[in-house]
């Protein structure tokens, strides 16, 4: 643990006390999400560190959680970086939006709420910024199961016949058993094991 | 204390800058006429009639060696180069003798152009310098599924032409094969692949 | 002038001439009559398209060498057939008309668009006595009729229900409508002098090499001229109408195949129109020594529209406001200016004049630069920092 | 875009791309206008979309290499340092002396190539017909055929590895770049005779789209449109990662942010990365030019392993800061791999710039952003 | 000759014929846009037929300023106001009966005054051609005042234009 990240983690524990926090490695864990942006704006308020810039926001899923990690560096100072972590349930995952402290935040929380579902509330739109409305899942978590696109399903034959295209009647018959099974059209997961 | 800057001074009168422009493109056309590409000429290359120089690391698409005759390649089927290919866009399926006893060499070999992408990975990591790229970049076809899928056949070239391609890397592979090979016969036993020996081309 | 030259110069005039008295013979005169307009017309109609076809070529070779590359060098000779493959290209094109489009006039608008470009060709006097028609009003004639180009580009992009379409229309049609005030206006000096609209006095008003360019009013309304006539024929740096990186294609997005051909045929026209027009009234027309009268013409046109392509090499695209600005706010005033200067340097003859009309023209477009605060390049001062 | 604004009688709703000469690639922006005005602006984007990190998660390490050449597909030799320097922080892999000259000579060159075809471009966008871009293509050529030489590929370099490069520099193709790099101030003059002065260009470039400098730090702007905003801020600098401490160069700033000093900044960066690329060429000491201790594991890359935790490493790319976030459980496959794109995180203030701009001008501005779509949608 | 001057007869009532087919279109059709095109090209026809008269110069004025000014204006209001051309206008309003009226006092009351004028025509001035520098110098000599009077109200007009645009921009 490098001399910054404890001048952080004291800095933050008297300025501001009933904010829960321990470190991970390099970085600092905030046990409550609800603390992040007043964390956030006490670092970049702080005259000891001005975190004024947001680099980069990203999440990751490590199966029992959802984590939400920032990348926090200071052009005034050139320091950096400070990484702040929060960690929310898979189900419905929740985390403050940062968007009102740093404008950085905007498009890579919505990037991580396309990849990883996780709702950053306050965000002003938050919309899928890759995927389509409407897309199904969150790709990037690792229980995410790919479409299977060897197989079709009975609205993507009804989309092809009605734009002309000749389906042959192995996939027809394919896709109502899947409909009358109740299943969709998902790849395996591929059969290496991560050793 | 002054610091170090750049200042740029605007025309004096209107219009000069963009005389200065047009003298720019003159000059261009001028000397597309008397000079050489390199002095300001120009540097188009009429493509069919010239060719490009190729320089000898240059990569394109995978091909395989054979030393002796095609049905003896270097390629054992050990299938790692399917199994790193990014892509995926390799396929390997070893070839069984009547009794389904395993013979240490491709029955299938197949690489789908369509989907590599050039990046040299089966080059980097096969264990017995089977796999290179080549450079050939006329391969056009009418039907991305059919004429991008290479067969073995295809695919197979001689050491010869690998030494011609890139001489300097397949000297070197060239000597390190045969003095693993003058090592195995000295031993009298079987060869293990030589790791690592020699950079990644 | 020796007899081989007197030849040369007049070799399209005689050719006409004994055509028509071969007809003579056989048929009576009203037939005559008529075939001399159809020979002159068919002439007009003809060098059109050539014209219109050999100058893409020369343009992409002019831009291509200035960019340091070939331009079309495959088909043929030196690229020389190129644009008969473009034309067989073009033709052979799947037309695509927009399902909303309105059909008629969507097919309408290339057919109208070349009208006006082929009829400004009447007024041009391509030589000694080479006028298809000596018109008492062959300036205004050319004003008036340039003016109507207007209509078929909104025609096209009204019709192709496009909204790049119709941003370009708008464009097209502020900036045309702004340009001609200039354009109208520079002319007027030259009026003055030769005391005449007609093309073939006003070229006669500038025997030897009396050309107008040589004054300082004629200077200063050529280069006015000439500006306004890029304008005026959406070349860059004013092709807004059709600027690529914003409007895709401007008016004529929705336009493929043949038509799509007319529109480009028509723009090409009208350059070489306009640089023709601009050589007769300033650049002394096919006044010249030496050389037949028609090669002068052709040599001077041929500059001008070189220049335009060098236009195209080198220059960005202005900004709506700003092209606004140049036509009003500079181009407008000095035009006023150089009609005041036209008439100084009628009433005082010599180097008097001649050097009080430069200096008031200098001084007037330094002033109205200075003063088009926007125009002005500011200073910028870049720091170099560790 | 408010509703509001589009119900307005005067305005019309435009669709700039996907399919549009000047987005740079599929990049799609919806503006609403008034007349020529913009007086809203939204942008979509994802036509390009790969989902590169999933792709990554199932890679091995050394497999990746390949892929992030296909991020910011115009300078892949930066992209191959950033994930080159975040992978080596997490395995703890050092560096050859002589394998650090070689990437900041690749990678400054890389840079080069990039200004060139983004000053290129943006005078495109602003309606010159492909003479500067032609200009600068002919000089990037040469800096590509030396790609080509020592990487083996233009573009799709690959050519970083862990631990150092794939190939060592022969003495031959030093010269050739000192030779190719020698041309390059004087192709710059040629370059700002045509264009830094020219009235149009000023006209068009100058107070359009600024940026002030504390939207630029909030919004994350990273690269020369935030030194162009006038804030010293170069990862070469404040990190000093690889060896870019042992260089002399200095940073470019500006002071209105605007689209001009955008372009300038980028003509002026070029002219440093030459002097950087001279002082590398007049340094590089002999010596081996890869790790021989992770030769191994790239012939073998299941055997690349490093040890359950986290690194993030940036770089300062020709557009700004491209960082890659890197989580390791110990197996030959990141169990997380984030990329952070200096493309789509400077597209933040795009509506900021453009609100009462021309439509014109929203085509330059976007220009001079300098996105590519590869590393934007990824 | 006579075939010639048949031709030519031939053709300027084919002219006029279309010009007034044209004329009747800009009034009822239903299309705003296609109107104004009428319009247009009716004012094209009516400078044809100047030019038939020997009124060269008119002939160039009226494209000058009606097809390349007016009808250019015209067409920009409806491409501005894009609900209106992209619908088509109703022919009849309640207000079509007192127009109808209208119409018909303005047909009595012109007819009448074209009966009753004298269509005598002086023989002198039958084969005699206006130049356009007869043109200038009757607008420079004779007819100076109310020329320069019309100079003077265009300016007017010119700058309350100016300022009517000047104070929507503002508010």
């Amino acid at each position: 643990m490098d001399t910054q990240i404890s001048e952080v983690k004291t800095q933050l524990e008297t300025g501001l006390p009933d904010v829960k926090l321990r470190t991970i490695g390099n970085s600092i864990l905030l046990e409550n999400p609800e603390d992040l942006v007043r964390a956030a704006f006490f670092l970049k308020e702080a005259p000891a560190f001005r975190l004024d810039y947001l680099s980069s926001i990203t999440a990751a899923d490590y199966l029992d959680y959802l984590e939400s990690v920032y990348h926090l560096y200071s052009m005034e100072k050139k320091t950096g970086p400070i990484v702040l972590r929060v960690r929310v349930k898979r189900e419905a995952p929740r985390v403050p939006s940062l968007v009102p402290v740093y404008r950085s935040a905007d498009l890579q929380e919505r990037e991580a709420y396309d990849t990883f579902g996780i709702v950053y509330e306050g965000h002003p739109d938050l919309r899928r910024l890759f995927l389509w409305e409407g897309f199904e899942g969150y790709p990037l978590r690792k229980d995410y199961r790919q479409e299977d696109t060897d197989v079709l399903e009975i609205a993507d034959i009804e989309w092809l016949e009605k734009h002309g295209v000749n389906v042959p009647e192995k996939f027809k018959t394919q896709a109502r058993e899947l409909a009358a099974a109740g299943k969709r059209a998902l790849s395996e997961k591929p059969a290496q094991p991560r050793n | 204390m002054t610091r170090p800057q750049i200042a740029k001074e605007k025309n004096p009168v209107f219009g000069t800058g963009i005389l200065q422009g047009m003298w720019v493109t003159m000059k261009n056309f001028i000397d597309s006429y008397f000079k050489k590409a390199d002095q300001g000429g120009i540097f188009t290359i009429q493509y069919p009639e010239e060719l490009c120089r190729i320089s000898e690391n240059s990569r394109n698409f995978p091909f395989l060696v054979y030393d002796a005759a095609p049905d003896s390649p270097r390629c054992t089927a050990c299938g790692i180069c399917e199994r790193e290919c990014p892509t995926k866009c390799i396929h390997v399926e070893m070839a069984k003798d009547t009794a389904g006893k395993p013979l240490r060499k491709p029955a299938v070999f197949e690489i789908d152009y369509g989907l590599c992408m050039n990046c040299g990975m089966c080059e980097d990591v096969c264990p017995f310098d089977s796999i290179f790229m080549d450079r050939v970049y006329e391969i056009a076809g009418r039907d991305r599924t059919k004429d991008m899928l290479i067969g073995k056949d295809a695919l197979l070239k001689p050491n010869a032409y690998f030494q011609k391609i890139r001489p300097k890397d397949a000297a070197d592979i060239d000597a390190r094969r045969k003095a693993a090979e003058a090592k195995k016969a000295a031993a009298a036993r079987p060869a293990t692949p030589p790791d690592a020996g020699g950079t990644a081309s | 002038m020796n007899p081989a030259m007197s030849f040369l110069d007049s070799i399209f005039v005689n050719l006409k001439l004994w055509t028509l008295n071969l007809i003579g013979h056989f048929l009576p005169g009203w037939a005559v009559i008529l075939a001399s307009i159809v020979i002159s017309g068919v002439v007009i109609l003809c060098l059109g398209p050539v014209i219109m076809m050999y100058l893409t070529l020369l343009e992409r070779k002019v831009v291509g060498r200035m960019q340091n590359r070939y331009g079309p060098n495959r088909v043929g000779p030196w690229g020389l057939l190129q644009p008969i493959a473009d034309g067989i290209k073009m033709f052979t094109k799947e037309d695509i008309v927009p399902t909303n489009a309105d059909k008629v006039i969507h097919l309408l608008a290339p057919i109208v668009i070349v009208v006006p470009a082929l009829m400004v060709f009447l007024v041009v006097p391509f030589g000694r006595d080479m006028t298809a028609a000596d018109l008492s009003i062959g300036v205004l004639y050319f004003i008036a009729v340039s003016s109507v180009t207007t209509l078929p580009i909104f025609m096209g992009s009204w019709a192709s229900r496009n909204k790049y379409s119709m941003i370009g229309g708008m464009r097209t049609a502020a900036q045309m409508i702004s340009y001609e005030v200039p354009m109208t206006l520079a002319v007027v000096p030259v009026i003055m002098m030769s005391q005449s609209l007609s093309t073939a006095s006003i070229v006669n008003a500038q025997e030897g090499l009396r050309w107008f360019v040589f004054t300082p009013w004629g200077l200063a309304g050529f280069v006015i001229f000439f500006i306004c006539t890029v304008a005026e024929c959406n070349r860059p740096p004013f092709d807004l109408p059709e600027a690529e990186s914003e409007l895709v294609a401007g008016f004529h997005t929705e336009y493929s195949g043949m038509k799509f051909a007319l529109f480009y045929m028509a723009e090409y026209m009208n350059a070489f129109t306009l640089s023709a027009i601009a050589v007769t009234l300033f650049l002394g027309g096919w006044q010249g020594p030496f050389l037949p009268s028609w090669v002068w013409f052709f040599t001077k046109t041929f500059a001008l529209i070189f220049a335009m392509i060098w236009f195209r090499a080198t220059f960005p695209r202005f900004r709506v406001d700003q092209l606004m600005g140049i036509a009003w706010k500079l181009l407008l005033p000095l035009t006023l200016v150089n009609m005041l200067v036209a008439g100084l340097w009628y009433f005082i003859p010599g180097i008097t004049g001649w050097v009080g009309a430069a200096v008031i023209l200098a001084v007037s477009f330094l002033g109205l630069t200075a003063l088009n605060k926007p125009v002005i390049p500011e200073k910028r001062v870049y720091l170099l920092e560790n | 875009m408010s509703e509001t604004i589009l119900n307005e009688p005067q305005t019309l709703e435009i669709n700039f791309g996907p399919q549009h000469p000047s987005t740079h690639g599929v990049f799609r922006m919806r503006a609403v206008l008034d007349g020529e005005t913009i007086r809203g602006l939204k942008l979509v984007i994802g036509y390009l979309h790969r989902n590169h990190e999933q792709i990554a998660e199932n890679l091995t390490y050394p497999g990746v290499f390949a892929y992030t050449d296909r991020l910011d597909y115009l300078n892949s030799m930066q992209n191959n340092f950033g994930y080159a320097l975040a992978a080596e922080k997490l395995a703890g892999i050092t560096v050859p002396e002589r394998a650090e000259y070689i990437r900041v000579i690749m990678a400054e060159l890389a840079r080069i190539v990039n200004h060139l075809l983004l000053v290129g471009f943006l005078l495109n966008d602003l309606g010159a017909f492909f003479t500067p871009c032609l200009y600068a293509v002919r000089e990037r050529e040469r800096i590509l055929d030396i790609f080509e030489d020592v990487s083996g590929s233009r573009m799709m370099c690959n050519y970083f590895r862990f631990g150092g490069v794939k190939n060592d520099l022969t003495e031959n193709q030093l010269g050739e770049i000192r030779k190719v790099v020698s041309r390059l101030p004087a192709f710059l003059d040629e370059f700002e005779a045509l264009l830094s002065k020219n009235e149009i260009l000023c006209m068009r470039c100058q107070n359009v789209g600024g940026l002030p400098k504390d939207l630029a730090v909030n919004a994350g702007i990273t690269g020369p449109m935030l030194r162009a905003s006038g804030i010293n801020y170069d990862i070469r600098k404040t990190d000093r990662y690889s060896i870019y401490d042992r260089f002399d160069f200095k940073v470019p700033l500006g002071q209105k942010g605007d689209v001009y000093d955008r372009y300038y900044v980028r003509i002026l960066e070029m002219r440093e990365s030459v002097k950087i690329v001279e002082q590398a060429i007049a340094g590089i000491p002999r010596g081996e030019f890869l790790n021989a201790k992770t030769l191994p594991l790239l012939r073998n890359p299941r055997l690349f392993k490093p040890a359950a935790g986290e690194a993030y490493g940036r770089i300062e790319s020709p557009k700004g800061e491209l960082g890659y976030y890197l989580v390791s459980d110990g197996t030959p496959q990141p169990w997380r791999y984030h990329v952070r794109a200096p493309s789509l995180i400077n597209l933040t203030v795009l509506e900021e710039m453009c609100v009462g701009q021309k439509i014109a001008d929203a085509i330059v501005i976007l220009g001079s952003i300098d996105i590519v779509l590869g590393e934007t949608d990824r | 000759m006579d075939i010639l001057n048949f031709g030519i007869k031939v053709g300027i009532y084919a002219l006029m014929a279309g010009t007034l087919v044209l004329a009747v279109g800009v009034v009822t059709l239903r299309n705003l846009f296609h109107s104004a095109l009428c319009l247009a090209a009716t004012l094209i026809g009516t400078a044809a037929l100047y030019l038939v008269f020997h009124a060269e110069f008119l002939a160039a004025v009226q494209i000058l300023l009606y097809v390349g000014a007016v009808v250019t204006v015209i067409i920009f209001a409806i491409m501005l106001t894009e609900h209106i051309a992209e619908r088509s206008v109703a022919q009849r309003n309640r207000q079509s009966l007192p127009a109808l009226l209208g119409i018909l006092v303005l047909i009595a009351v012109t007819g009448r005054i074209l009966l009753k004028t004298p269509w005598a025509v002086n023989p002198a001035t039958v084969g005699a051609r206006v130049t356009v520098a007869d043109l200038g110098a009757a607008l420079m000599g004779t007819y100076v005042f109310p020329f320069e009077l019309v100079s003077v109200i265009l300016i007017a007009a010119l700058i309350g234009a100016v300022i009517v645009a000047k104070k929507e921009k503002s508010s």
